[in-house]
């Protein structure tokens, strides 16, 4: 395990009769922090800013899910970003905040298959039940801080940090092996 | 494992996703150079800690990565209470009240 | 005849013989057996020795609160465990038990020989002797005493078995899958309710299995189990079966292990031995049932009498009659039953022994009608017998005395002394107790968690009570959740509801404290010791509990605290609450560690970092050593390199060329705002404000308390965003630091921190000939001293990559430090290796890069620092803002002892003798001192240097900046090395080599 | 009172173990004491002893809210060392291993002092230069602590896993044999029945609910669940609960209490020599002579007196001791329990006088309070006899962190950046 990341490129990693790992294709990820009242912002970024901590929003392909008081994590295909960076740059005077290009930060994992809610169990302490679908969390997958978005009842998506991916890789495909012996 | 109700999340969220970060309402001077040395080490090191409600705070560092303060009965390990960072204290017999 | 199986009866399939080894002979049992009842089976009771007296042993029990049948299971090589109880292992083709603590074999144990002299061994014997002389104890008494001790032997091997964990989250935990949690479970598994039922048993049923003569709502007791159980499948109810509920932690958290190998002939691929469920549960309810307790008298313990709820299991559940000719001893209803059905069965029961004077009429005619004899208000005082009893002796009671006594011959006895609710998950939440007095123990009071008692576990006996009261308990956990719970009635026929008395040990003849009446059994422990305990003066009962050791065998007193507590308490003249119970802790039964370790072993003990460039130095043979959570490349030896070759190499080439380094482990926070330069003049001791966008300053981060914490060069990329960087294990900790002063003492200021470690892959280019060589890669900066100054920093293209670059130098050459996105980061490294191939380039780790610094002088936070050094200790003053009214640190360097004369400086130091000191090495300023020596610093770097010509050390000495040219001396074991001391900066200390 | 000895145990023997005697009475509280000790653990119970022995002072009483000895020198892990790195700490554990050394004869107790050695595990490049440290300032000091390379380890204490592959490679460890191992009951015990033979009241199930003074300040004595009772002096030595009843004389000490765990396995025959300790992955292990492997973990993050503690301590403590000691993964985990530490912010102790006279504390010792048992009592009660601090324990006041005169052996072993 802990093998270094050599490959970008969207790929399945494992599939078992429980449930399927796949790493998702590059784009770009920006980390907005802002107080106060956003409507500059949404108009700059064509959505309105979810402000209750995980709930998201789209537009297109921007895709915003609000993290914390004053923070979102905004997803859009890399080609993007330029565009909506300089958007923002241009209300930043009436409305400052920090807007940071992470794209080259995290990696995501495409979590799906009938037992994919169970498969993250083995590291997520919260109660998976409580995330809705289309909604997501940031929270801790086996003590790694990931962001979880629940796309459907039995499909995920889970950004973390990319010198942390091979642990957490290794510990999902550990566990569709295991839910897939599993005789119930 | 403790559970830990995060006052900006509206979440009651197991202890991992959290850090402990000590007494809460430690207000750091405004103007530290005009403090005695005896102020300095108050601010720096003296700690009430109760054997009961606790004010003190905690980060939901793998969440909202808010800092908050709560009030926890160190002897049952419950928790009273927990609030924004910045709020006032809460009246503590109204908690114990409504704990029992 | 050697068959105690009993055709038709018991719960294992007749059909499916299984075979295993007992101490390497052959036994056959059945499918279904655990290696208890297939020894039985086989009239086999003696399966292992006791702890002190090594006293011949069987199995007292039929479950995990078993003391004496202990065994070592194996499972070939590597998969082997000591201590294994065998009233709970499974058996399986193939299985190896082996007995315990004996030698030469398991019927004939020199250990024995301790039997004999008991009353030297009696309780804290240990604590009066083996004193003298003084040095025998580690040496000769110790050692005795130790391999005396203990009980199987350890494994010796790697573990081949994987572990496992999830968490779980259910409305609804019920703990116990006997009668009462069965019927809770019905009740409380509505409307979506999660509901989950666990037992530790192979099957869920509890006393169901033991008492199949019971009819419950018309069905027989086993067809109403399998229909029951469908049933609440069909509800959704998960049932977990082999799973311990082995603690009760905070809110409702409950530690669950799950054996899911153990039992099995062949292990399935992919499948982790044991499994450890998290869960958390809105409700629990705790229906452990009770626990039947021994009766205390001499020869209690002696292979062949158990309890006799114990020899109903073995008889109804699996089949084996435990003994052909029974006698009986109890005060208590239950044992009665067992007689009957042991009678039943075909024993001849010898006798039924009760201490009451009166027994209910039912079960006198019961016996008559089966032609038991009968012996009321009779003790037993001894046994005899030596691998296996042989006779009871008993004895009338009148009035308080013992009168004659007589023999009774017999093969097994069964007794039984009442039965104890099972509280350990219970007291695990705090929750407090009740004394009964009826009872004679202990019931649950109050709990602090939610969480309700059902059943036998709050002292309701009987299959009818249970099944109502599990129905009760299972609608007000429902209705706590806002659910209507279903209503259910269940008629129950044959049931045996029973009373009892509890006895001390029992009224004898004898001499009691000659008497060899055992309360704890593995340990040993008799009534008399615990009376001894008491007369030496230890009133609580945790004090005799850790004097005469009871209650603290593997059992964890299931056996014997009741039992212990009411001799203690008899023996102060108490009543048992005012001596106290001593507190149950977890797990609820031996849990093996590997179950807690779960995923957490070998490389996935702990997470392990690797750069984007670590795979190219791992093909390029670097050696790593671990920095935090990252693991990063130290030296890349040459073929036949030892370390200090390999970093001499890589020093000389970089000062007289050019090296490359991975510095993508170094912290990154991106600080940005309107107010984020009044952030940083508040965080960091140095000024910001002045520093032009552009351009980068070294940053010092010191606590409150004025000592340092943390450093790096901080660039300013616009007037409100900086890009600050932090030692590599220092990044989580600074980011964390900044957001606590940010959210909490100036959430007024509008600046946001987001961490970029990991956003950007680092490669510092260093050497005379990085500006030559990066030049043609770097696109919209030109590498000159004018249009790119030392400390100056950009957003541009190098190698096509959109990069930070950064001119700053920790080596004190020319140096670079090119960012590009994380992905890009082993292309950029390549393409500078190609780039520098005619500069004959070499890659360095973080030794070479240790060695540039301190020929430089530039200290490392955590090496050079510790917890305790002021900037001003370590010579970067200059590095303060001294206009600045406030910053974090500022005050805390004025508290008295900080601003004392006196203090450990940072300085350099050349050996004399140009030796090469050893890091940590201590100083003194007078070597002629005796031991203990006043130690004046010590030495926190230390290298060979080819460009200084000599070895080097950077020192922390008391006064030492004020010093300069003194000899200082550094006693080694073997000599004493004087060395001088210098400035810290010991190459180009005007900085000449930084021009290009 | 019994003599103990071999003889004795064989003449009690043949009686029967009829006629063996009370170790210590159960007396009730006199009206006023010279010195009342509050809590009365091994530090306590030890400082009674010493007072009445070394000083003379024998009308003092051991006040203790439950049963003696049944707070943290009934709860710890029982590791005996002196090898830390400050003059000051060596100084002051060297002198209670010297003293550790005698006390089975002294107190005519066997404490089962154990010099088997203590291994300290170096797993990075960090820990071996601050390994290195300690063990030339030991060395400088007198006080025996030697570098051990990776095979001198595992031949030192065999179960160990020295793979280079490790995730924590064993780079080498720093032994201290004359450390060890002591039974924590008996030292309790065996202080109780030496201070009792010296005329000490130990009156148990008596809690201290406030130290009272007089209107001017001066000490008054202590209101219990027993009534008030009088004292000259008031020695405070109550661990966790220190600063709760420091507080009630108006005491505010630099102190948090925090839960500390600890496990034992199943017995098993002798296959562990020796006292392991690794820091970086918190854990600590060795084999009591009962057979368990006994364990013990770092505290737990927040401040309690549940002495509770949490299942993810425990786990992350076991896996640590089965990656170091890989042969344990099939051993079983038999008890796990909880004690209450309190810390100071430099980790080391306060044995100290109190700005109240008469009034003087012994507290902060954190994870560390059992292997000082003998060294702190005895400076503790000559602090309270003479009114002022022995050499050894001078430097550990209250005033340091005020100054910033701090003893801090933690930041010294500071973590790797």
């Amino acid at each position: 395990m802990n093998a270094p990341l050599h490959s970008f490129e969207p790929s399945v990693l494992i599939e078992t009769a429980a449930a399927r790992v796949s790493r998702a294709a590059p784009g770009a990820r920006l980390s907005l922090q802002a107080r106060g009242d956003l409507p500059p912002l949404n108009a700059a970024l064509g959505l309105d800013l979810p402000t209750r901590i995980g709930r998201r929003a789209r537009a297109g392909a921007l895709e915003a899910i609000c993290l914390g008081p004053e923070e979102w994590m905004l997803h859009a295909p890399e080609a993007q970003a330029v565009e909506i960076l300089s958007a923002c740059a241009e209300v930043y005077a009436s409305r400052p905040r920090s807007l940071v290009d992470v794209s080259g930060r995290e990696t995501t994992f495409v979590i799906d298959g009938p037992r994919a809610a169970e498969l993250l169990t083995l590291g997520c302490a919260r109660d998976i039940d409580g995330i809705a679908v289309g909604e997501g969390r940031r929270t801790a997958f086996d003590g790694v801080t990931v962001i979880l978005w629940r796309d459907g009842e039995t499909s995920f998506r889970m950004d973390c940090w990319h010198s942390f991916a091979p642990h957490v890789q290794h510990l999902l495909e550990i566990g569709c092996r295991e839910l897939a012996a599993e005789t119930i | 494992m403790l559970l830990i109700h995060c006052p900006y999340c509206d979440e009651t969220l197991p202890e991992v996703e959290f850090t402990y970060a000590g007494q809460a309402h430690v207000v750091r001077p405004a103007d530290p150079s005009s403090t005695s040395d005896s102020e300095w080490e108050a601010f720096l090191f003296l700690r009430e800690n109760p054997k009961g409600a606790h004010y003190e705070r905690w980060r939901h560092l793998h969440g909202c990565g808010r800092f908050f303060n709560a009030v926890r009965d160190t002897v049952s390990d419950r928790f009273l209470t927990t609030y924004a960072a910045g709020a006032p204290r809460p009246d503590l017999s109204d908690l114990i009240e409504r704990a029992k | 005849m050697s068959g105690f199986r009993i055709p038709g009866k018991g719960r294992v399939d007749p059909a499916t013989p299984v075979s295993f080894r007992f101490d390497g002979r052959k036994v056959r049992g059945l499918r279904g057996d655990t290696v208890a009842s297939a020894l039985l089976a086989n009239g086999i009771h003696l399966m292992g020795r006791s702890f002190k007296y090594h006293r011949p042993r069987g199995p007292v029990a039929a479950g995990s609160e078993e003391p004496n049948a202990l065994i070592g299971t194996r499972r070939g090589p590597g998969r082997y465990e000591p201590n294994t109880r065998a009233t709970v292992q499974e058996i399986w083709p193939g299985l190896e038990a082996t007995s315990q603590n004996k030698y030469p074999s398991l019927k004939w144990d020199i250990g024995a020989v301790n039997d004999a002299a008991y009353m030297l061994f009696s309780a804290g014997f240990y604590y009066k002797t083996f004193m003298w002389p003084r040095s025998f104890w580690d040496r000769v008494y110790e050692p005795f005493i130790r391999a005396a001790a203990g009980l199987g032997v350890s494994p010796s091997r790697e573990d081949p078995d994987s572990y496992a964990s999830r968490y779980l989250h259910c409305d609804v935990l019920i703990v116990g899958a006997g009668p009462a949690g069965l019927a809770a479970a019905r009740a409380a598994a509505v409307d979506g309710l999660r509901v989950v039922l666990v037992d530790e048993n192979a099957e869920a049923g509890g006393t169901l299995l033991s008492e199949p003569q019971a009819r419950i709502d018309g069905r027989s007791a086993w067809d109403w189990l399998s229909a029951e159980l469908a049933a609440l499948k069909a509800n959704g109810v998960r049932i977990m079966t082999r799973t311990t509920a082995i603690g009760y932690y905070h809110q409702n958290m409950i530690g669950m292990v799950e054996k899911l190998t153990d039992h099995l002939p062949d292990l399935p691929a992919d499948t982790p031995r044991e499994r450890m469920w998290r869960v958390r549960a809105k409700q629990v309810v705790l229906a452990q049932g009770a626990l039947e307790k021994p009766l205390v008298f001499h020869g209690n313990d002696r292979p062949g009498v158990m309890l006799a709820g114990a020899a109903q299991t073995y008889l109804n559940r699996y089949g084996v009659l435990v003994g052909r000719q029974p006698a009986i001893v109890t005060s208590h209803d239950s044992a009665w039953y067992a007689a009957f059905d042991l009678a039943d069965a075909g024993a001849r029961v010898q006798a039924i022994v009760d201490t009451r004077a009166d027994v209910r009429a039912e079960l006198l005619a019961e016996a008559e009608a089966r032609g038991i004899k009968v012996k009321l208000s009779h003790t037993a005082t001894a046994t005899s017998g030596r691998l296996r009893v042989k006779s009871l002796r008993v004895n009338p009671v009148r009035d308080g005395k013992v009168g004659t006594p007589y023999t009774i011959h017999c093969d097994t006895v069964l007794m039984s002394g009442g039965w104890t609710p099972s509280l350990h998950l219970f007291s695990h939440t705090r929750g407090s107790l009740a004394w009964d007095d009826d009872l004679t123990t202990f019931l649950p009071k109050d709990t602090p968690e939610e969480c309700v008692i059902a059943g036998a576990s709050r002292g309701l006996w009987g299959i009818e009570a249970a099944l109502t009261d599990g129905a009760d308990k299972g609608r007000a956990v429902a209705a706590a959740l806002g659910k209507a719970g279903t209503e259910t009635a269940h008629v129950v026929e044959a049931d045996r509801p029973g009373t009892g008395t509890s006895e001390k040990e029992l009224p004898t003849d004898l001499d009691p404290s000659r008497a060899k009446a055992f309360v704890d059994y593995q340990n040993d422990v008799t009534a008399k010791d615990l009376r001894l305990a008491v007369r030496e003066g230890m009133r609580s009962i945790e004090h005799v509990k850790r004097y005469t050791t009871n209650g603290m065998a593997t059992d964890q007193g299931k056996m014997s605290n009741i039992n212990g507590l009411n001799i203690a308490a008899d023996a102060l003249g108490k009543k048992q609450p005012q001596v106290g119970l001593t507190t149950f802790r977890p797990p609820y039964t031996p849990t093996s560690f590997g179950a807690f370790a779960g995923y957490h072993r070998g490389a996935h003990f702990e997470v392990t970092r690797k750069t984007q460039i670590d795979a190219w130095a791992e093909e390029h043979g670097a050696v790593f050593e671990p920095v935090g959570q990252w693991r990063r490349a130290r030296y890349f030896p040459k073929p036949g390199e030892d370390m200090d070759s390999a970093v001499r190499r890589e020093c000389v080439a970089t000062r007289a060329s050019v090296g490359m380094f991975d510095a993508s482990t170094l912290g990154k926070i991106e600080v940005v705002g309107p107010d984020a330069v009044e952030f940083m003049n508040r965080m960091y001791t140095n000024p910001w404000t002045k520093l032009a966008p552009g351009r980068c300053r070294y940053g010092l981060l010191c606590g409150d308390d004025g000592f340092i914490r943390d450093d790096g060069v901080i660039g300013r990329l616009s007037q409100d965003r900086f890009h600050v960087t932090t030692t590599t294990g220092g990044a989580a900790r600074v980011l964390n630091m900044m957001e606590d002063y940010r959210q909490t003492e100036w959430p007024d200021l509008q600046v946001w921190l987001t961490s970029t470690t990991e956003q950007w892959a680092t490669v510092a280019v260093n050497g005379p000939n990085a500006a030559k060589l990066l030049a043609p890669l770097v696109e919209g900066v030109e590498l000159t001293d004018d249009a790119f100054p030392h400390m100056s920093c950009a957003e541009c293209t190098v190698a096509g990559m959109p990069a930070r670059l950064f001119r700053i130098s920790f080596t004190g050459e020319i140096g670079f430090e090119i960012n590009v996105p994380t992905p890009m980061g082993r292309k950029l490294w390549e393409a500078v290796w190609q780039a520098g191939q005619p500069f004959g380039i070499v890659p360095y780790g973080t030794e070479t890069m240790h060695v540039l610094r301190a020929e430089k002088g530039y200290i490392v936070v955590g090496q050079d620092t510790d917890g305790t050094v002021t900037p001003h200790d370590a010579g970067i003053g200059w590095a303060i803002g001294k206009t600045k009214p406030d910053f974090v640190g500022k005050r805390g360097m004025a508290r008295p002892d900080l601003v004392a004369k006196g203090r450990k400086q940072l300085v350099g130091l050349l050996t004399e003798d140009r030796s090469r000191l050893e890091e940590g090495a201590q100083i003194v300023f007078d070597p002629a001192q005796k031991v203990p020596m006043k130690m004046v610093g010590h030495v926190t770097s230390s290298y060979l240097s080819d460009a200084v010509g000599r070895p080097i050390a950077l020192a922390l000495v008391e006064g030492g900046q004020d010093r300069m040219g003194e000899t200082v001396h550094i006693p080694m074991p073997d000599r004493t090395i004087a060395a001088t001391i210098t400035s810290s900066v010991f190459l180009d200390p005007d900085n000449a080599r930084l021009k290009i | 009172m019994t003599h103990f000895s071999a003889f004795s145990l064989l003449k009690n023997a043949l009686t029967g173990n009829r006629n063996w005697t009370e170790q210590w009475p159960d007396p009730e509280p006199k009206a006023e004491y010279d010195v009342i000790i509050v809590g009365a653990g091994g530090h306590g119970l030890g400082a009674a002893y010493y007072l009445a022995r070394e000083h003379g002072i024998t009308n003092v009483a051991v006040l203790d809210k439950g049963w003696l000895g049944g707070g943290n020198t009934g709860r710890n892990t029982t590791i005996i060392r002196s090898n830390y790195l400050y003059d000051e700490s060596a100084r002051l554990y060297d002198h209670a291993v010297d003293l550790w050394e005698g006390l089975s004869q002294e107190l005519n107790y066997n404490v089962m002092f154990s010099r088997r050695g203590v291994l300290m595990l170096a797993h990075t490049v960090h820990d071996v230069q601050s390994f290195k440290r300690h063990i030339h300032a030991n060395r400088l000091n007198g006080v025996d602590n030697r570098w051990l390379t990776p095979k001198e380890c595992k031949a030192y204490c065999p179960p160990l896993s020295i793979s280079p592959d490790a995730r924590y490679p064993v780079l080498g460890g720093a032994l201290q044999e004359r450390a060890g191992t002591a039974r924590h009951d008996a030292v309790a015990w065996g202080y109780a029945r030496g201070a009792a033979k010296r005329g000490v009241d130990i009156i148990q199930n008596c809690a201290v609910t406030a130290i009272r003074r007089h209107p001017d300040g001066s000490l008054a004595g202590v209101e219990t669940t027993r009534g008030f009772i009088k004292a000259k002096k008031v020695g405070v030595s109550a661990a966790g609960h220190t600063s709760v009843v420091m507080q009630t004389a108006d005491v505010r000490l630099p102190l948090e209490s925090f839960p500390l765990q600890a496990l034992v396995s199943e017995p098993v025959k002798p296959v562990f020599p020796c006292v392991v300790m690794s820091n970086a992955v918190h854990a600590y292990i060795s084999q009591s002579d009962k057979g368990e492997l006994v364990i013990g973990s770092g505290t737990d993050q927040y401040t309690s007196y549940s002495q509770r503690g949490g299942l993810p301590l425990i786990e992350h403590t076991v896996a640590a001791i089965t990656e170091i000691f890989p042969i344990f993964n099939r051993m079983r985990m038999l008890r796990k329990w909880g004690g209450i530490v309190d810390v100071t912010p430099d980790r080391s102790a306060i044995i100290s006088k109190t700005p109240v006279g008469g009034l003087y504390v012994n507290c902060g010792w954190g994870t560390g309070g059992f292997k000082a048992t003998p060294g702190a009592a005895h400076t503790f009660a000559w602090t309270i006899a003479k009114d002022e601090p022995h050499p050894i324990n001078a430097p550990f006041t209250m005033e340091r962190f005020r100054t910033g005169r701090l003893i801090d052996e933690a930041a010294a072993a500071a973590v790797a950046h």
